[in-house]
């Protein structure tokens, strides 16, 4: 164990905490924990003597450094973490294939009426969609954690009730349900007679 | 058959008379090449989904369907990919009961006791299909939005694991309380007996076992420590001959009062 | 789906590959891996169109450029890889104090009879658990430095005979086997258990 040297460190280290010690070890942690760190949780690391305040604005000159790098400090619903932008993607994946699924549209349809309708029975799904949800498709949103049985309605047969989850919204950079795309308004698809605009026919995707 | 006469009061009527007259011929792209018919139908994800095709494809009103048309585009759809025995939905078929019954219902003389909106057969019908696009449109922006994975990656870095700091920790009560599951198990199972010996000849045992590692043999007084209290050189002498009993030693004098040997009756480590 | 924003941003990077973007995707990339990428993977980035000399010179750059930073970009065997500097674990546990492991039943009693009872075989520790006792037992017990194999009983088959060690002692803050509960005051506790019929069998958190 290199005990010694990291005691004698951590000594260093939290007697005179400047700004930029904190800020290093804050950096340096976030770059490690592959899951978002809320504030309280970041709080620990100074054994709760920096306030939320001092952090978020450490936190938002962190994410201000790296504006120009291929990584972006994001704070999504469970808090904060590193991710790549969009523009690495194609470059990670000449190196690894990609491994998120491309989801079938009638596992995204799921989901949608799953996130904007929470919490709904498969039995509503199905109501919306006008055919019937197939196990695999519920079973594709679940195994993902983007969607959990959060109870059960009370009618006969106690269908499950299902709602995203904190890791759906994360998974999308978004820090609540309300950062979703808004419904299209009723009168706007009445209106809508563009034509053709969403035509079914080039979607065959990946299916569930 | 006209369905619009049905629907007068309907108060997007006007417009619904524009665009019915284009549509009573059937349009060009009803034809589909047969084995185009399986990607088809891989492509609706069930009847509103058709229908919603066929009405914005043909820019109808969706408020004013005209149903003989869309009934019969429907249908025109659903026998094609009967004749082709595709595996079809069982909710394609129940879709066309229900189309058949609205226009049907259209064509009924209008009770004057209600109010018009009420009795639109088509009203729950629009209701579905609106319902049902909007949730369309809502997986199509959500399908659109950055996915971990998929369009960024989260970062994590490699951490160091600290080896020791996993091992588990143990203490006395531990050890104490496996012993006592040993003992009552073997207090259970009569055929296991649990010899109780004081720990200190064990102990001792143990020890002079290590004294002799590695060597041939000692001269018997050199197991014994100068500075031993008289206790430690009991137990000495116990776990000595406790060793002998159990084969693990062998004691030997060539000579009356002459120097006594201890061997380690180590096989394994001798040969 | 946002492939028009993304093909647009890959081309832009392909097309012009200064050095300063090419070091921004190697960062993101090196920051996304876990595991260490060697050169020949690295160059798969860029269509193999830089040469290992480049990005070696680049690597360099990156590493220089995090030297004050909690974290590193080390060459190892393997390759590179970003890693924390021994400074920050401290910090790393406060978020997620090291969960304690905890032995199996079967070491915890197989360590009992060689510290009650030694030195024994594998053979005594059998008989008196009444089950076979598994190599990774004692390897476990072996490893972590508690016992050790003090010689070989004279009988067919040599087995090894184990006793406990000095640090085993130490860890337990024992300074000798004789502080261990002595076996008397068990004997009493479990007839008096027995007496009262709420038997001590648990050994409670037994998992292997």
């Amino acid at each position: 164990m290199s005990a010694p040297l990291m005691s004698l460190n951590q000594l260093d280290t939290s007697d005179t905490l400047t700004p930029e010690k904190t800020q290093r070890i804050l950096e340096a942690v976030l770059l490690t924990t592959s899951e978002p760190l809320p504030i309280n949780e970041l709080r620990k690391l100074f054994n709760l003597e920096l306030s939320a305040t001092v952090l978020s604005k450490l936190l938002e000159e962190i994410r201000e450094k790296w504006r120009d790098s291929g990584v972006e400090l994001v704070s999504i619903a469970s808090g904060w973490r590193f991710q790549t932008k969009a523009d690495i993607q194609p470059y990670l994946e000449r190196l690894t294939p990609p491994k998120a699924p491309r989801y079938s549209r009638a596992v995204l349809e799921t989901l949608a009426i799953i996130a904007y309708r929470q919490p709904v029975t498969r039995g509503d799904i199905e109501e919306i969609r006008g055919v019937s949800v197939s196990g695999s498709v519920l079973k594709a949103l679940t195994t993902r954690g983007w969607i959990e049985a959060i109870g059960h309605r009370n009618v006969p047969g106690k269908p499950a009730l299902f709602a995203t989850t904190q890791h759906f919204l994360n998974d999308l950079n978004l820090r609540s349900l309300e950062e979703l795309p808004p419904l299209e308004e009723m009168k706007s698809l009445i209106d809508s007679n563009e034509k053709n605009s969403d035509l079914p026919f080039e979607v065959p995707e990946a299916h569930d | 058959m006209n369905d619009n006469s049905v629907i007068e009061t309907n108060e997007t009527q006007p417009i619904a008379r524009i665009c019915g007259e284009p549509l009573l011929e059937i349009p060009q792209d009803l034809y589909i090449p047969p084995d185009a018919l399986e990607v088809f139908l891989d492509t609706f994800q069930g009847p509103l989904d058709l229908l919603l095709y066929l009405i914005r494809k043909h820019n109808l009103n969706i408020l004013d369907i005209p149903m003989a048309e869309l009934t019969q585009q429907y249908m025109t759809y659903v026998g094609m990919m009967r004749v082709d025995q595709l595996e079809l939905a069982a909710e394609y078929l129940l879709m066309t009961a229900l189309l058949i019954e609205i226009k049907s219902r259209m064509l009924l003389p209008n009770p004057k006791t209600e109010t018009e909106e009420e009795h639109d057969p088509r009203a729950e019908l629009v209701r579905r299909l609106l319902e049902y696009e909007q949730m369309k449109h809502a997986a199509t922006r959500i399908n659109e939005l950055p996915q971990a994975g998929r369009d960024f990656s989260v970062i994590q870095i490699w951490v160091e694991q600290q080896a020791a700091a996993q091992l588990p920790n143990i203490d006395m009560d531990d050890l104490r309380n496996a012993w006592m599951a040993i003992l009552t198990r073997a207090k259970i199972n009569r055929h296991h007996q649990i010899k109780r010996e004081t720990l200190s000849v064990r102990a001792y045992m143990s020890q002079v076992l290590r004294d002799l590692r590695g060597r041939d043999q000692v001269e018997f007084y050199d197991l014994f420590a100068p500075a031993a209290t008289v206790a430690e050189v009991v137990v000495t002498f116990l776990a000595v001959l406790e060793l002998v009993k159990e084969l693990l030693l062998e004691i030997s004098q060539s000579l009356d009062s002459g120097i006594i040997y201890v061997r380690s009756i180590d096989v394994a480590q001798s040969a």
